[in-house]
């Protein structure tokens, strides 16, 4: 018999969404307990179309020939001390961001993407979900063992597991995931999926990655374009989620909104720290993070919901007040750093000549207005030995959970904060934004289970009242992973290392 | 040489990170150590679950098993995904061989009859205990997020599982020239045919099991134990008796797998039941109650497929495996 | 039309795919950027499998674009013979 | 709009409910036109402490590093507590002047509009 050949879609039907069957001696309802409840109508998860269709034997050979090249390079830099070629040890900064503040997120997206992929019922999202988990789970360990290297050599890498759970501004990527996980399965996918991986990721790994290839950087090149190339499958899938649900059930189409308007937003808050990286923390610039909006998500962002306007669904509106915000964005969030830098495992540094006048290249509205002057004054009193860190402790956003550093960009009144407050059950409770009041108002009984740093350092729950005793609490080793830049030990290391006076 | 005087300046800081030092003391640590230990989140989480208002998102008081520390459970593999997915690569590319081989010497086309008929009817349904499988493994890994040793573990056997499903499809497509006519066959076999409804309602069974590491008892431990030995044994000395000896060339990787991801498993429950008496009557309690559902649940299959002692053969082997690793009667 | 977009590795086996991308889509901008060649076209952009193979001088397989693949934005349709990405609108 | 759980009564905890404060009040505080100071900061206070303390003590300590903190005329402070004016009797204390948990207070000082033009 001659066997007949098969495609790759005949193939993997057979392979993979055959495996299904139909329940006759259990409710199959005890068994994807958790499908009905955000009021997603499913009618028929057969309609279902895969996005890819790796199996598994495929995806265990491609997968594994990325990583004996991404391992080969990382024993190649350590052996090499390739830490010795970045562009200056203040760009190292950055990647302990990213150590500390996304690589634990990709653990969060792994369980997520767990829970996802045993939860929802029909067999080919459920697998692609699948996939994405253990993606995510190779993500923080890739991340983990790049950053090893640099663990040795530097300050603020070394409890970031530790970290995670506790320090102030870590709370913001921990809330965000903690947000999505705690959902439905289907917001979840929406969430992380859609809003995030398919709409949000480019500005996270594309402009980065370049960034770090633009610092020498090959470890952190070499696992964030490794890693994308897996997002490249997940952005997918979250398009292919959000096309199914929508031809799935009218009623979906506002729930689906409702989610993308939230996520959207999240993320972008999220991306704060991105901005800041990109414009203010590679001593190599690559792009701004306003041209990285411009072009991942003004133009590639704005050809998608032109597609997806025949479900229905229309372009967030949050993206009008991002827009305006784009110049402002990377300036207030490294202010906010700046000045409390003595609370953050990083150092922090005000921008030579050379960086501002880039800046104000790239943001001719808003630099030279209203940021150069700021980052000229903290800079001449650091030359007097004055350094300027602020006292006492932020108020925080309810939702967002970032410093209330926002300000009235929608109103073109970029110098005044933007406050915004609403009352639950007797309480009150500030945002920072509209959308991050919204967010809170449609769903309060959630929100309220916030754990807000701020207030559970006054409630006692972090060590005690004193900076001395949070950083204890962190972990953190106060004078060594903190600071100023200048003066610090990871710059009299890398002075000896180098040879400079 | 430059070199030397190089590394003479590059004095390390650190050895590893900080909270593989307090576990391991303060020396370089492998791949697998950073890799695994305290990556999963513990404490001050933001939101309740809207599935689960009762618990934290990662919550070990899930299940009745308690530890003091979860990262008591090792992988005897200290598999991480990147050597992992390069092990399983390495296995995908043997069979990929066997297939091939299969495939290009026709050897499909010299099987016997009763040889054929019975790999369709009772080999193939095992595709859909290995996606029930599939589903078990990921209910432990996103059940146990709060330990990155075991939700790690539990995703690689769940991906491992779907690879075996599709491996099993794809000794259906060799038998039957890549039509898929022998898959719908099996599946008429796994919906209808008697032999198999004890088992299929065993995996539904295991579907709607709430504890996870019941489930993983259910699964991984009563199901596997008994099913590999009717299989992998039983079945297997079967073929090799009835000039079906190619067949098993197919599932070399099912089997090679399985032995290896058992130590695996033992070590999970040596483990758990070791810490506490506690523990180990939940353990020993869940083991008496699938014993009996999967007694029920695989009579008829193994009646069927090879004789009335075959079942009484795989409980011996169940029994051993109890005894090894201390959670026998 | 709205743009599409893909971004691969820049590596010599993504090369020889960019070859191809060029050869069968003529409208297709290339830019090359730190470590990623990032390829534009209005509408849609197809790599198909036989000008890869033709470029290489060896078998290529669609799925192994998986190993190079950085990001991309469109609507994916993946088959044996082409990885093709477009907008609707 | 309210929360869609699997399971009625779905409530979390309100973390930062005034009880868990050990008798405190938070206050936020923020100084118009003073973007040198990032965001508006929060401060655990007595709600019996007069108004005059939090002049006197608190806003020192979050503030003073301002240049323009020294030249504040306090008769002239605007101020507002939750968005609303407020006129502040320094002798009283706060909860007699409507200061409650989580209350936000507003200081405009006009005249001393931030440096350089541009709000800092």
């Amino acid at each position: 018999m001659e066997a007949k050949k098969l495609n790759v879609k005949e193939k993997y039907r057979l392979l993979t969404r055959d495996l299904d069957w139909e329940f006759s001696y259990e409710d199959r309802k005890e068994a994807f307990p958790y499908e009905e409840f955000e009021g997603i109508k499913i009618t028929d998860w057969s309609k279902w179309e895969d996005p890819f269709r790796l199996t598994m034997d495929a995806y265990w050979k491609y997968q594994a020939e990325k990583e004996k090249k991404l391992y080969a390079i990382y024993d190649a830099f350590a052996q090499n001390n390739g830490h010795l070629n970045v562009s200056d040890a203040r760009y190292v900064n950055a990647l302990k961001i990213f150590l500390t503040a996304i690589s634990p997120a990709e653990y969060a997206a792994h369980n997520g993407f767990a829970f996802t992929g045993r939860q929802l019922g029909g067999i080919g999202a459920r697998i692609a979900a699948q996939m994405q988990s253990i993606d995510e789970l190779r993500h923080i360990q890739t991340q983990i063992h790049a950053m090893s290297h640099y663990n040795k050599h530097f300050e603020g890498f070394d409890e970031f597991s530790h970290m995670h759970d506790r320090v102030w501004y870590l709370s913001v990527p921990k809330s965000f995931f903690d947000d999505a996980r705690s959902s439905g399965p289907f917001e979840y996918i929406v969430a992380i999926s859609f809003a995030f991986e398919y709409v949000l990721t480019n500005l996270l790994f594309v402009p980065f990655m370049s960034g770090a290839a633009y610092n020498g950087d090959m470890a952190t090149v070499t696992f964030g374009f490794s890693a994308q190339s897996d997002e490249a499958r997940h952005m997918t899938l979250g398009l292919e989620i959000i096309k199914f649900l929508l031809e799935q059930h009218e009623d979906n189409v506002p729930i689906v909104q409702k989610w993308i308007d939230k996520w959207l937003w999240r993320g972008y808050r999220l991306l704060s720290v991105v901005a800041m990286m990109m414009d203010y923390m590679l001593p190599q610039k690559f792009m701004s993070w306003k041209e990285a909006w411009e072009l991942y998500f003004e133009d590639a962002g704005g050809a998608l919901f032109r597609d997806l306007e025949r479900y229905g669904i229309k372009m967030p509106a949050c993206a009008e007040l991002i827009a305006k915000e784009k110049d402002h964005l990377s300036h207030q969030t490294w202010w906010t750093f700046y000045t409390f830098g003595h609370a953050a495992a990083f150092h922090t540094w005000t921008p030579s000549a050379e960086e501002m006048d880039w800046l104000s290249e790239k943001y001719p509205d808003s630099f030279d207005k209203w940021y150069r002057p700021r980052f000229e004054m903290a800079a001449e009193l650091a030359e007097k030995g004055e350094r300027f860190y602020s006292e006492g402790l932020p108020q925080l956003c309810q939702t967002c959970q970032i410093p209330m550093f926002y300000t009235e960009c929608g109103d073109d009144r970029p110098d005044d904060t933007c406050y915004r407050s609403t009352h639950y059950q007797g309480e009150r409770f500030h945002f920072c934004s509209d959308h991050c009041k919204d967010i809170f108002e449609d769903e309060p009984e959630k929100y309220v289970h916030a754990w807000l740093p701020v207030h559970q350092i006054f409630q006692g729950n972090c060590g005690g009242a004193d900076l001395a005793d949070v950083m204890k609490y962190y972990k953190l080793n106060d004078g060594a992973v903190n600071a100023d830049y200048m003066g610090s030990s990871d710059e009299q290391r890398w002075k000896a290392l180098k040879g400079i006076a | 040489m430059s070199i030397e005087i190089k590394t003479a300046k590059i004095e390390p800081i650190r050895n590893t990170y900080a909270h593989i030092v307090r576990r391991f003391g303060d020396k370089p640590a492998s791949r697998y150590q950073e890799a695994t230990y305290d990556v999963a989140a513990n404490t001050n989480f933001h939101y309740k679950p809207l599935w689960d208002q009762e618990h934290d998102l990662n919550d070990p008081s899930r299940t009745a098993i308690a530890m003091e520390d979860w990262y008591a459970f090792k992988d005897p593999r200290q598999f991480y995904y990147g050597t992992y997915v390069q092990n399983r690569a390495s296995m995908q590319e043997k069979a990929e061989g066997n297939f091939s081989f299969f495939e290009k010497r026709r050897l499909g086309d010299a099987l016997p009859d009763v040889v054929r008929d019975r790999c369709i009817t009772f080999m193939l349904p095992l595709r859909h205990v290995e996606q029930a499988a599939n589903l078990n493994n990921m209910y432990c890994s996103s059940n146990a997020n709060f330990c990155t040793a075991l939700s790690q573990a539990a995703i690689f056997e769940g991906m491992d599982r779907l690879g075996t499903a599709q491996y099993y499809s794809r000794v259906g497509l060799a038998l039957d020239g890549n039509t898929g006519s022998s898959l719908i066959a099996a599946k008429e076999d796994w919906m209808n045919n008697p032999a198999w409804q004890g088992v299929r309602a065993y995996c539904e069974k295991t579907l709607t099991v709430k504890d996870w590491f019941e489930t993983f008892i259910a699964q991984n431990l009563v199901f596997d134990t008994l099913a590999n030995d009717l299989y992998f044994r039983q079945f297997d000395a079967w073929l090799t008796e009835n000039g079906g000896q190619d067949i098993v060339m197919l599932t070399d990787f099912m089997q090679v797998r399985a032995t290896e991801t058992q130590r695996w498993a033992d070590s999970i429950i040596k483990t758990a039941a070791k810490e506490s008496e506690a523990n180990a009557d939940h353990i020993r309690s869940w083991i008496s109650s699938w014993r009996i559902h999967a007694q029920a649940a695989l009579e008829p299959l193994a009646t069927a497929m090879l004789s009335e002692t075959a079942l009484p053969e795989a409980f011996a082997a169940l029994e051993k495996r109890l005894t090894k690793i201390g959670v026998g009667e | 039309m709205s743009r599409v977009q893909i971004g691969l590795q820049d590596n010599d086996e993504s090369r020889y795919i960019v070859a191809a991308i060029e050869e069968d889509n003529p409208t297709a901008i290339v830019h090359y950027e730190p470590a990623l060649i990032r390829i534009e076209n209005e509408g849609h952009l197809q790599i198909n499998r036989e000008s890869v193979s033709e470029q290489m001088g060896m078998d290529w397989d669609v799925q192994s674009i998986h190993v190079n693949l950085v990001t991309l934005t469109g609507n994916i349709d993946e088959d044996d013979d082409y990885f093709r990405i477009e907008w609707a609108n | 709009m309210a929360v869609k759980a699997l399971q009625e009564g779905y409530h979390g905890e309100f973390k930062d409910s005034a009880e868990k404060f050990g008798g405190a009040i938070v206050v936020y505080i923020g100084w118009d036109k003073h973007l040198w100071f990032c965001s508006p900061k929060a401060f655990p206070l007595d709600p019996n402490m007069p108004f005059g303390a939090v002049v006197e003590n608190v806003l020192p300590a979050g503030f003073g590093a301002h240049p323009q903190f020294a030249e504040i005329d306090w008769d002239k402070v605007e101020w507002s507590l939750n968005q609303q004016p407020f006129t502040p009797d320094m002798e009283k204390s706060l909860a007699e002047q409507g200061f409650d948990h989580k209350c936000l207070l507003r200081m405009k000082t006009p005249g001393l509009d931030g440096l350089h033009g541009a709000s800092i």
